[in-house]
Parts: C-alpha cells; structure tokens; sequence
C-alpha cells in the first residue's frame, strides 16, 4: 500500500500565532506515517465567520484560488475549522451553481488560473478518525486521568449539508479519539453550544458571556482540561479566561489542549518538544494532579 | 295480590347461576357459597357456580337445567350486560324460554372490580344483588318480539355533491332511491365554484360528471324545485308529503337522509365589505368565472365572521378556499402580489399541507393576525398588527378579498321540527353521536352528511353522502326489522289515567310517543328504546315500563331492605 | 337493531383487513346489510389503536367503554367470520370476484377451548415487553394483546415463549383446565373465493416506531421525563402501567408542570412534510385529563398552527383555556436538555413580546408524526393498489375511499391521517362502495 | 409601522429561494444561542420575516435586529423544518450592509489585511523566529498582486476602501 499523502492548508492563526499547535499536528502525522505536503502560495482561507460575511463572492474567489493550487490527488486538509468549511463551502457553492462556478473562473483567468471544484477536502482529525487503528499501535503513554470536555465547535459539523461530517447534533468521532487515546470524555450541559469566538468582531462582551457559560459547565460537570480542533475556538477558550475572572468572580484555571497536541503526549513526546510553554494556562499542574509523568 | 297472581307466583322456578369468571370474581369472592344461598331464597328451584357461564359448558348446563328443573326464569350473576346480556337471553330462547324471562345480575364490573379491596364487604354486596336479581326475575313477564315491515326505498333531501352521492350509491345498491332539491337544478355550492382545491379542475366540469352519473343511474328519481312539506312515520316506514312547483306529491320510504348543505354567509358591516373592491371568496370565483379580475396586489383575510364569540366555530374550507384563489390568481399572472391574513392556517393531512406549501413557494404571503388586535382597512391598504414582527404593517390593496365560513340555512330550523331531529348550537343538525356514529340521528332510520352537519370540503361530503348510504342500506337491506321488547306502553287499563299533560312527549328522546288522531297519548314502539324516562314523569303512572315495571322495581327494592 | 330475512342473499362476501374502529365499522355497516364479512387482523386482538386511547376527543368519553361493545358485536355478529393473528398473503381475480388466502398464524392456544381465564398468564415465568402499553410494562410470553380483547383468547408468544425457544417449561399446558394450550397447532392457510370487494383499513404506525431521529433532539429514549403522546396516553388510561395515577418514570413524583410539543416530525421537510391532523386536539385532551388527575397541573402547548376545524374542536380548545389550565404558545420547540433532577428543560420564543424563554418542566410530551402501517409496501403489491408519495394508500381525487383498483376500497388513516369521526363516515363509506359492487350496481 | 416592499423581498427571493418556505414556527429562535442570550433582541426568526416583506430599512438601515450578532453556529440551519438557509440569508444581507458601508470595524481590519498582506496576519519577524526554533518550515504566502486583482475584480477592493481612505 503507497504511503498516504495530503496537501496541507495551514490558513492564518496557527501559522503566524499559535505555531506551537503546528508542531504537534505535523508531529503525530508524521509518527502516523501520513504525509503532509507544504504548497507554496496559499492566502488566507477566507474566514468563513469574517470576508464571507461582508462578500461572499470575494470568499469564493480566493477560497477556489486556494484549491486550485492543490496538486495532491488525496486532497487537501487543515488543522482548522474555519478553513475547512470555507474550502468544503467553496467547493459546495460552485458545484451546487453553475453560474458561481463560470463567474469565479472568470475572475481567475485574471491570475490565469481556474478551478473546477474536484479538489477533497478534510479536517485533520477526519483524517486522525480514519486512522484510530494506526493510533492505537502508536500510544506510549495512555492519557489516564485525564477528564476531557470535548468541545467540537460549530464549522467542525455544520452546516451538514457542506461538512458531510459526522453528526451535526451528536457527534461522536472526537469523543471516540480521546477515548482512544486513553481519556476520559465528560458529558456536560453546554457541549454542543458555541465558544463565542465569531462574536468577538461584533460584540465581545457577548462572545465573553458565550465562553464564559460553556467554561462554567465545563467546570460543573468536573471535566479536568478540554480539547479543540480549531484556532478560533482555542483562542476563545485560552486567551478569555483570565479575562473572565477580572471581570467576574470566577477562578477559571482550565487547560485548554489541541487533539493533536493530547495525542503527540500519548505517542510519548515530550511537553517542551510541543512547546506546552507558549500556552497561556499551564497543563503542568494537571499533570501533576493526575499523576502523568513525563 | 289477587289469588292467581299468588298462584303464578307459586309456579315460578328461578334458576340462578353464579359465574366465577376466572379469578375476576371467584378470585376475591366465594361464589359456591353463593350459589348455595341462593338456593334458599324465595322460588328459587336451582342454583349452580360455574368458573366461566359463558362458556360453552356454562351455556349448555343451563339449558340443562331449564329441561331438569323445569326453571322458567333464569338468572346469571356475572361480568356485564353490556357485553354478555345478549348472550344469555339467546341461550334460555335456545332452550325454549321467553328471553325476557332472563336476569343479569352484574357481580363483577359493579362488585368485585371496585371493591378488590374489601372482599367482606363485595360478598355481602354479591349476596344482595343476588337476592334482588332473583326477586325481580320471579315477577319478569314475557314480551313479545315486535316486528316491523321495512320499505325498501329511500329519500335524499338535498341534490348538492353529498346528496348526489347517497343516491347515487343507494340506488346502484338496488333501493329505490328519491333525490329532492329545492333549486331548480342539481349541484348546489358545485354551481358557484370555480376550481376545486387540492387539483385545481374546473368546478363545472366534475359537476357535470356527477350530473351524468344521476341522469343515467337506475331506480333514481330526481325531483328538482322540490321541498318537504310534511313527514310522518318512523323507520323501515315514513310517509312524506312534498311539493314541487305547486303541485303536492307523497312518497313512501324506510329511510331518509339529510343532506341539505350550509349557506354563504355575507359580511356585512365587516372589513368595508362593499361587494366591489371589497369581496368574498366566492365573489372573487365568480369574477374569475367571468374573467373580471384586474388588480395585482391582493390581500385576504381569513375567519371573517367564524372563530369569534358570535360564531365561534373554524369553517374548515376557507384556508384551503384562499390557497386555491391565490394559486389561481399566481398562475394567471405570476407577478401579483398577494397577502393572505390569517390566525391559525387550517391545511391538515398531506395534500392539504403541501398545498399551503406549493402556495409559499409561489410566493404567496402570510401573516398572522390576532383577535386583540384585528385588522383594519383602508380605501387602497389594510393596517396589519403584524404578530410575527410585534408591530403594524401596511399592505396596499386593489383588491380585498374576505374568507367567510359556511353558516347552517335558516330553514333548517323548520326541517328539524318535520323530522323531530335536533340542531347543535350553531342551528347545524346534531348527530347521534359526534365520535362513532357522525353519519345517524337518534331516531333510526334518518341519516345525516355533508354541510348540513358541519362545515365539509367536497372530498368529505361525498364521503359522508357515502357513509349514509351505507347506514341506510342496514334498514332498507331488510323485509322486516325486529324491534327492542322491552318498551313503554300505555295499556288498555291506565288509558284512563292518563291526563293527556303531554310531558311524556316532551321528554321522549325517540320521539316515540305522539297524539294521535283521537287526541290519545299512543306509544310508537317501533322507535321506542324503553330508556323509562316517560315512565319516570308520567305525573300519574299511567305509562308502564316493560321489563322494568313498578313491580318488578318495588320486588327488588323490597328484597334488599327486607332482609 | 338485529336483522330478520335479507332483502336478498348475498353469495359474495366482502373482505375487509385491519380490526381497528375502522375496519370493524366497515364490517359492521356490512354485516348488517346481510353481506357476509370476513375480517382479517394482523394482532392477536380487534380494536387497534382506539383500544390504547384512554378518552376521546371532544366529549371525552371513555375510549375503551364505547368500542367495546362494537368489539363483541363484531365477534358475535352471524354475518362476520373473524380472523385474527392473520395476514392476507396472496389476492387474485377483479372486481366482484376476488380469491383471497389468509394465513392464519398458530396462537397454540385452541380457539374454542380458551376461555380467558389467565391462570395461564400468572404462571407463565417469562416477562417481555409489551407493544400495547408502549414499552412501559412487561408482558408475560402467553398473553392478551390488552385486557378487554376480542375475541378473549389467549396467545403464545413464540419468539419469547420458553418451549420454543429452550425446550423448557409448558408450564401453561399443566395450568390449564381446560386443556386449551397446544403446542402442537400450526399455521393455517385459509382460502376464500367469490370476494366480491375488499377493504383496506390497516391504520398507521407513528414516527418513533421506525426511527427516533428526529425524535433525537428531544431527548427521547435517553430522557426519562420525556414521552410520546400515547405513551402518556397509556400512562393516563385506567388500565394502562400506573393504573391511571400519572407519575414521572425517572422517580415516580406526580408531574406538575407538563410541557407539550407539536409537530415532531410533521410539517418537517426533514421528516414527515405532511400534518398529522389530529395531535392539536388529542393533545388538549390529554392536558384535560391530566388535569383532571391533578388540579394543580400547568400545561404548556407548542404548536406551530391549531387545527381544531372539526365539529365543537374551536370551543374544546377555549376550554382547555379557561378551565383547564393550559397555555398555548405559538412556537415550535428545537430541543429538550435536562438540568441535574432529570427535569425537562424548554427554551421558546414567546411571540407575545418576542423575548426567549427557558421553562423547567416535570415532564415533556411529544406529539409524534403519524406514518403508514408496518408492512404496507407489502400489502399494496399482494393487493395491487398504488401508494402515494408519502407511501400511503394512494386515492382519487375527491374520493378517500376508492384505492387505483377497481373492487378495493380504503378507509382510515392507512391512506391519510384523520380523527375517529372520520375514520368512521369512511369507514361507512367505502361499506357502501363494496356493496355497489356485491350487489352488482 | 412599516410598508411591505415586494420589490426587495423578491430580490432576496432570487438569490434565495428557500426564504418563502418559511412558516414562522420559531424553532430558530428558540434553539439560538445568542438569541437566549441578548433576551430576544438578537432573533433571527425576526430577520428572516424583514426578508419576507421586504423590509431593508430595518434589515439594512436601522439593522434591527442586528444581523452581525449572528454568531454563525448554523444550529438554525440545521434544525428549521423547512430548509430555509437562514445563513445563506444572512450572509446575502450582511453583504448589502457591507456595500452600505454599515458593518463592524473588527470586518474592516481583517478584510484590509487580507488585502494588503493576502493573509488576515501577516507574519511577524519574532513569528518567523519562533517558527525557526520550533523546526516548522518557512511559509511562502500568495503573492498580494494576484490577491489584490482579484479583490479588485470582486469590488471587494472598492467597498472595503471607500469611506476608509
């Protein structure tokens, strides 16, 4: 069997802010033996929660510019929510309408380029998913003790008529890989609900209010850390929580993980390898609480 | 009492049988030791327990028993007449007794079911109810079984959709079948339509269908300009006078069915109602008929006239009224604009709700108004509360079109009275009963469908015209109808008592009893149920009920205190 | 009224399948124009659906009180043969003339030996689950279909029954005096000919039979304090699983504030696109009673539409209004979550104001989407007749008892959802049909 | 009070068809997030009736209720038994709020680096250090000439500047 291989679309945030989430990313797929191939050119996505809002058919310009570029017949993935669905939208749009199809190729032919909307595309832990037999040979290091609250965020599943993921209500794939892993999933009231993030640009106090109410069921249902597969919604979980307890009363200390980042733990990397110094809250204290040695 | 009452007593043999019915009453009493008490009370010849009478060996010993102990009355203490009374009177006329002469004594759904709790207490109950059974069986009498001749034809009041059906079926059934319609021709509201919702065919063109159908069909006879004048008589046998352009014609029928429709209700004083730029639904079907509809923004409001406190009931058909006049109006001009107001849109089933569909997808728009706050119209706009925004909407207008219900006839007041039949609140006619028998009056032999009962579509109307049919076709299907028995009578011996105060008549809800000719109170017994509610009033006891008679009452009455 | 001497003497029989209100009253209008009926039912009792009911809307009577006395007029009438615990299997010939096998499936129970005395059911070792009562009460493998079934026999469950399955036990054989259980019985194949006309009244299924996703966002089958309609209608009924005392099945507290949900799975492009028709009413009425049980009870409705068009419906739901308690809200509800004490959490938007709110409830209802019967697909190719885009039986226009071929009619909701009342007049109906066509017209 | 406008509400209807199959039962409402949230001042069942009668003062002008609080959850999407694609619908509107020059700045930014850089962040010096000692490869982003003839074509370029430079 010929070695998987994937183009990857690495997008905006995990790139040029939150590097330390592409080390380990790349890291696990390369222990999986799955190859990701870097292609030169990529720009932004566009945020599907940001330009497709204020133009879509911009969004779908340099969206389909990005997918032309892909040369790798296994498609192209990302370790990003937003991206995904706006190259998954992408391809959804100019496919369902043949007109948007012609009108964004007009626009190309201007860089000489076109698209014809055959590019696949997935979400890393899609992939991971597919892969759970191959994860399994590879954990070193089971994740006991560790109480996840999953968070699955919302562009991960929906619109299901573009992701054609999983569940759009209830999703089981990332619970299925932590479980894998070792971990413990926590059901808890909030977990389909939105982390707020996309509010942030329109009204943060109201995107502050979102996480801050999924936090607090989190911390009901006695869930010990809790694990993203988007940017957007790691930010919203990392970067909020101090700000949440200057502003209210709560004491908000919650390790926040990427998949890939638990996974890489599992497969026996070191947290200075994963660079676990760059997040904000510190996992080194859960460690410790649970006794996972490293 | 008289000596030879004495003596019949003395020459009565009750047979009583007490059922165990499986553990339902054996189980919480002792039904042996009944049995055997039983034996001791006055003219009881015989007394037996069986652990199911009802079953074949508990049927077969008591015909036994009736030969062995020439028993000529019987009593079972058991389940419930309601389902096993019938049973037993065929098995004491199997062995050759009056099946009047049979007792049900109710043991189990009144005493043991109720009272598991207290099994002392449901014995003695037992026993007592055991004790009256057989005291009121010593003095049952036998009644005879009243047969009544059936003619077999029939009369449809009413030459609309669901009147043309009955006839239609009854007469393909073989029944000489007569179809009345006061109007000069067949169809009635079929007439004044312009489509047919769900399929959008033309009014005329399947009214025509049906028409043929009637002019072609056997043993029907069709008298247009016709109206009742006067009906007599009672199931299996009515005579009816009509009249037909002035001259008078009588018929004789063994069923009659009602299918007289509704009426168009104008809405005065409603919405500037003006009958020009301010129509109803039918007048908008009328315009299309003659091709004079011009303007291309429509509003449409829905329960004009129903669902308030004046004429509180839902029309049914004027949701689906208005989707098919915007559908009609969509596709003659696809750019009209129309707005349909409404507070509840009534589209049940499948066909129904896609059409409300079909009606969003062409466009067609909907907003929901609320009885606090009605709209109000303008010359050239309505002023809308819109509920789904929380504040006023205007729609300009060229045309305004009312969705108004289907009210009952007047006359149907005076048709009622000639029937003896009862109308609901709403001066609709009132059924026998709303959940199981929607298509039968109380009276046997008249039947109800269509419009004239509550608001129908087409499709329903012919399926109730259907449904009478068949109703009638239980009567017509038979030369001779056995009647219930055990009915009220006036006999020879207390005519005198009777005062003529007439309250027996009021009260009787058969309509069974009358003043005939010469002026005497008479008892159809034919329409008789013996439910004893003129017994009951008859201020001087002139009225007998059979099989609950005075005596019989007083017997049981007397067996329970007298102990 | 009992028949004396038939006009004429009907060699031809009518055929009419499914024992529910509908099909006994088409057999019954039958019957007693003198045509011989045979009747064909899939359980092992008539009575279908209206036999679950505890009361019937708008008067509110006792479901059970007034079909049961059509129940034994059927099983006594001298012009029906009853079938039950049977399947029509194959169906040839044309209008006036059909040839029709029934298989009549083995209940190892002697039909004329049974009296329904139920010392065999106490004995019995085995408990499974009842369809009857919804699955809110176990059943034992010898068993009644329901307490007042026609005709009173009793039947072995032979998936469930010990002998069958293990070689053990028959211990219903030893209990039985009279000798009924055999164990040896086997199917039968039963033929009849010169079927003038048949009647298609086999009901409908609801929605959570088949599937549950739509039922998914409300939490049924993984919330205990939610329930379908007739579930809570089993659990209203005096002889239902909580003998008629409502209680919750997470900790059997009495249910002080009902929530009710409309339209799961009807009006939905996702699931069922037509309306039920009859959830509007049936569910006040289930709120009626509810309170009955319990003065203290606040129900709260989510419709999307009322559609109460039938006869003394608009009056019914005003008082369910004014005396019952109930509130009515325009909105459909998206989902059901639970707090920590199982309890059924709403959130709506109240039209009224336009403001959303959460409301805690003890207990949720959800009127589910009526759906054609187990098995139609089946009967419609053994039968011949057509079924419509929502896999009902397929009927003309303006005509809801003919069927695509000639001789077959329908009646009752295995062509449409529809309230009793109408079943009914159908029912009565498409009687009137079959005996155009018995009757040579 | 406002006047229905059948000419906007056809426009909308023609680039989304799905809006005239709204029945207005609400399920969107009640299972919104933010609508919970801001106590009905965010509701998108609101939004979809402006669209229905048309009404694009409220929708664009006053935005009222504010179509940018839509957090773009897509549970509405998922849950309406009508298919209608209310983000779609959304989107479609925000877009004539952004040629109105009516939407939040935090678009504005994003937008503008998108155009200037091709990417939403561009890549700091300390950024392309860190991702050194971190072993990750040197990106090459899209070259911003064919981002911005592209971005010009689309308008994007005209709507984004104008009013701003």
């Amino acid at each position: 069997m010929n070695k998987m291989a994937y183009d990857l679309f690495l997008g905006c945030v995990i790139p040029a802010r939150l590097p330390y989430l592409e080390v380990s990313s790349r890291k696990v797929f390369e222990k999986l033996g799955i190859e990701l191939r870097d292609v030169d050119g990529f720009s932004c996505c566009p945020d599907p929660t940001g330009i497709e809002l204020i133009d879509h058919e911009t969004w779908l310009a340099l969206g389909a510019r990005n997918l032309s570029l892909c040369n790798n017949n296994g498609g192209v993935i990302s370790f990003c929510s937003g991206c995904v669905e706006t190259l998954k939208g992408v391809n959804y749009f100019i496919n369902k309408d043949i007109d948007a199809m012609q009108k964004v190729n007009k626009y190309l032919k201007k860089i000489g380029k076109t698209y014809e909307g055959k590019t696949e595309v997935k979400h890393f832990a899609q992939i991971l998913y597919e892969n759970l037999e191959k994860i399994k040979e590879n954990i070193e290091k089971p994740l006991e003790g560790f109480k996840i609250a999953v968070h699955y965020g919302c562009h991960y599943l929906r619109p299901s008529e573009i992701i054609q993921w999983d569940d759009p209500f209830a999703p089981v794939t990332l619970d299925e890989i932590v479980k894998t892993l070792g971990a413990e999933s926590i059901e808890y009231e909030l977990k389909m609900e939105c982390c707020g993030n996309p509010l942030d640009k329109s009204d943060s106090d109201l995107s502050l209010q979102m996480i801050d109410n999924k936090l607090k069921a989190i911390y009901e249902a006695g869930a010990n850390c809790v694990v993203v597969v988007c940017p957007a919604c790691y930010q919203q979980f990392e970067f909020n929580q101090r700000e949440l307890n200057k502003r209210n009363d709560s004491e908000y200390n919650m390790p926040i993980f990427y998949l890939s980042e638990l996974m890489a733990l599992s497969f026996g990397f070191k947290p200075e390898e994963l660079g676990f110094n760059f997040h904000r809250i510190k996992p080194k204290e859960l460690f410790e609480s649970i006794g996972f040695n490293i | 009492m008289s000596e030879e009452e004495k003596k019949d007593i003395e020459d009565v043999r009750v047979g009583v049988f007490v059922c165990h019915c499986g553990s339902n009453i054996g189980g919480l009493i002792d039904c042996k030791t009944l049995a055997e008490e039983a034996k001791s009370l006055p003219n009881v010849a015989y007394a037996e327990d069986n652990l199911y009478t009802c079953s074949e060996n508990g049927l077969a010993s008591i015909k036994a028993a009736i030969k062995e102990h020439n028993l000529n009355r019987v009593v079972v203490a058991s389940c419930t007449p309601r389902t096993h009374e019938p049973l037993f009177r065929d098995c004491v006329s199997e062995a050759g007794l009056n099946k009047y002469l049979f007792n049900f004594v109710n043991i189990r759904d009144q005493c043991t079911w109720v009272h598991q709790k207290q099994p002392e207490e449901a014995y003695k109950k037992a026993q007592d109810l055991i004790r009256m059974g057989a005291a009121k069986a010593v003095k049952l009498e036998a009644l005879d079984i009243i047969m009544v001749n059936v003619n077999s034809s029939a009369l449809v009041i009413g030459g609309g959709v669901a009147g043309m059906s009955a006839a239609l079926s009854l007469s393909r059934q073989g029944f000489q079948t007569y179809l009345i319609e006061k109007e000069d021709k067949l169809g009635g509201r079929l007439n004044s339509l312009h489509k047919l919702f769900p399929h959008q065919l033309d009014a005329s063109d399947f009214l025509d269908k049906i028409k043929n159908n009637v002019q072609n069909a056997q043993n029907l006879q069709v008298l247009t300009s016709s109206k009742v004048k006067n009906i007599d008589g009672f199931v299996g046998n009515f005579e009816v006078e009509l009249e037909q352009n002035g001259k008078n014609i009588e018929l004789s029928v063994g069923a009659i069915i009602v299918a007289v429709g509704s009426s168009l209700f104008t809405p005065t004083d409603l919405y500037g109602y003006d009958g020009k730029k301010r129509i109803t639904q039918f007048e908008l079907e009328n315009k299309f008929i003659n091709n004079d509809v011009k303007a291309n923004n429509f509003v449409m409001i829905q329960c004009v006239g129903s669902r308030i406190e004046e004429r509180p009931y839902c029309s049914s058909v004027c949701c689906m009224t208005a989707l098919k006049n915007a559908l009609v109006i969509k596709e003659k001009n696809p750019e009209a604009n129309i707005t349909i107001l409404f507070r509840d849109l009534y589209t049940p089933g499948t066909d129904y709700e896609k059409y409300y569909r079909d009606a969003r997808e062409q466009g067609v728009l909907f907003i929901k108004y609320g009885l606090d706050k009605l709209p109000t119209v303008e010359e050239d706009h309505v002023k809308v509360f819109n509920k789904y925004m929380g504040e006023e909407l205007i729609l300009p207008y060229d045309l305004l079109v009312l969705s108004t219900p289907l009210v009952a006839n007047n006359d149907n007041k005076e048709l009622a009275q000639m029937l003896k039949v009862p109308l609901e609140a709403n001066k609709f006619f009132l059924e026998a009963h709303v959940k199981l028998r929607p298509n039968d009056f109380a009276t046997d032999g008249i039947y109800i469908g269509g419009s004239a009962k509550w608001p129908v579509d087409i499709t329903e109307a012919i399926t109730q015209g259907y449904a009478t049919a068949a109703r009638a076709s239980r009567v017509l299907s038979h030369e001779t109808l056995e009647v219930e028995g055990a009915t009220s009578s006036l006999p020879e011996y207390n005519k005198s008592l009777c005062s003529g105060c007439e309250i027996c008549i009021k009260v009787c809800p058969f309509n069974a009893i009358i003043k005939n000719e010469n002026d005497e109170i008479e008892i159809i017994e034919a329409l008789c149920k013996g439910c004893g509610v003129c017994g009951a009033t008859c201020t001087n006891q002139a009225i007998v009920i059979r099989h609950f008679t005075d005596d019989q009452i007083f017997s049981e009455i007397e067996a329970f205190g007298g102990y | 009224m009992m028949s004396e001497g038939n006009l004429e003497k009907n060699s031809k029989s009518a055929l009419v399948i499914g024992g529910g209100i509908a099909g006994i009253q088409a057999a019954l209008d039958l019957a007693d124009m003198g045509i011989h009926v045979d009747m064909v039912e899939k359980k092992p009792n008539i009575g279908g659906r209206m036999a679950q009911l505890d009361k019937t809307f708008p008067t509110n009577d006792c479901s059970i009180c007034i079909l049961a006395p059509k129940l034994s007029e059927c099983s006594r009438h001298p012009n029906i043969t009853l079938y039950s615990y049977s399947e029509v299997q194959k169906v040839d010939g044309k209008s006036g003339n059909f040839s029709v096998d029934i298989l009549k499936r083995a209940r190892y129970v002697k039909e004329d030996e049974c009296i329904n005395c139920g010392v065999c059911v106490e004995k019995c070792p085995m408990r499974v689950i009842d369809e009857f009562d919804r699955q809110l009460r176990k059943r034992r493998a010898i068993y009644m279909y329901y307490l007042q079934g026609v005709p009173a026999i009793m039947t072995i469950d032979k998936d469930k029954c010990l002998w069958f399955t293990k070689n053990a036990c028959r211990i219903c054989e030893k209990v039985c005096e009279r000798e009924a259980i055999d164990f040896e019985q086997q199917d039968q194949l039963i033929k009849l000919n010169n079927v003038g006309s048949i009647i298609v009244a086999t009901g409908y299924n609801l929605i959570e039979d088949i599937d549950n996703e739509v039922l998914r966002n409300y939490g049924y089958q993984k919330y205990r304090n939610v329930v379908t309609a007739l579930e809570f209608e089993r659990l209203l009924s005096a002889s239902g699983p909580q003998d008629g005392h409502v209680k919750r099945l997470s900790d059997g507290e009495k249910p002080k504030k009902i929530a009710y949900l409309q339209c799961i799975g009807s009006r939905n492009d996702r699931s069922r696109k037509y309306c039920s028709s009859i959830c509007c009413m049936y569910t006040t009425k289930e709120a009626m009673i509810a309170y009955e049980h319990n003065n203290e009870l606040e129900s709260y409705v989510f419709y999307i539409d009322m559609r109460a068009g039938g006869k003394g419906f608009q009056s019914f739901i005003q008082r369910g209004e004014n005396d019952y308690n109930i509130k009515y809200f325009k909105s459909k509800i998206a989902q059901i979550t639970i707090d920590n004490k199982e309890n059924p959490i709403i959130v709506y938007e109240d039209l009224d104001n336009g403001e959303i709110k959460k409301l805690q409830v003890d207990l949720a209802v959800l009127a589910t989407c009526i759906i054609p019967p187990e098995g139609i697909e089946k009967m419609s190719e053994v039968l011949g007749i057509e079924l419509n885009e929502y896999r009902f039986v397929k009927t003309p226009p303006f005509d809801s008892v003919e069927t695509s071929k000639g001789g077959i009619f329908t009646c009752g909701c295995v062509h449409e959802p529809m309230d009793i009342p109408r079943s009914v007049s159908e029912a009565s109906g498409a009687a009137a049909r079959a005996a155009e066509v018995i009757r040579g017209g | 009070m406002s006047v229905i406008n059948y000419e906007f509400r056809n426009e909308v209807l023609k680039h989304n068809a799905s809006l005239s199959y709204c029945y207005q039962c609400s399920t969107c409402s009640g299972g919104c997030p933010v609508a919970l949230l801001t106590e009905g001042k965010y509701n998108p069942r609101k939004i979809i009736e402006e669209a229905i009668l048309g009404l694009k003062d409220k929708l664009i002008e006053s935005q009222d209720p504010n179509p940018w609080l839509c957090s773009t959850c897509q549970k509405c999407v998922e849950l309406c038994p009508q298919k209608v694609e209310l983000t779609e619908i959304f989107t479609l509107i925000k877009n004539l709020c952004f040629e109105e020059q009516k939407f939040p700045e935090a678009f504005y930014s994003q937008g503008k680096a998108v155009f200037d850089n091709g990417v939403a962040i561009p890549y700091s010096n300390s950024i392309v250090a860190r991702r050194k000692n971190l072993g990750l490869p040197e990106i090459k982003i899209a070259s911003v000439e064919e981002i911005k003839t592209l971005m010009n074509e689309t308008n994007f370029a005209k709507n984004i500047l104008r009013g701003n430079e």
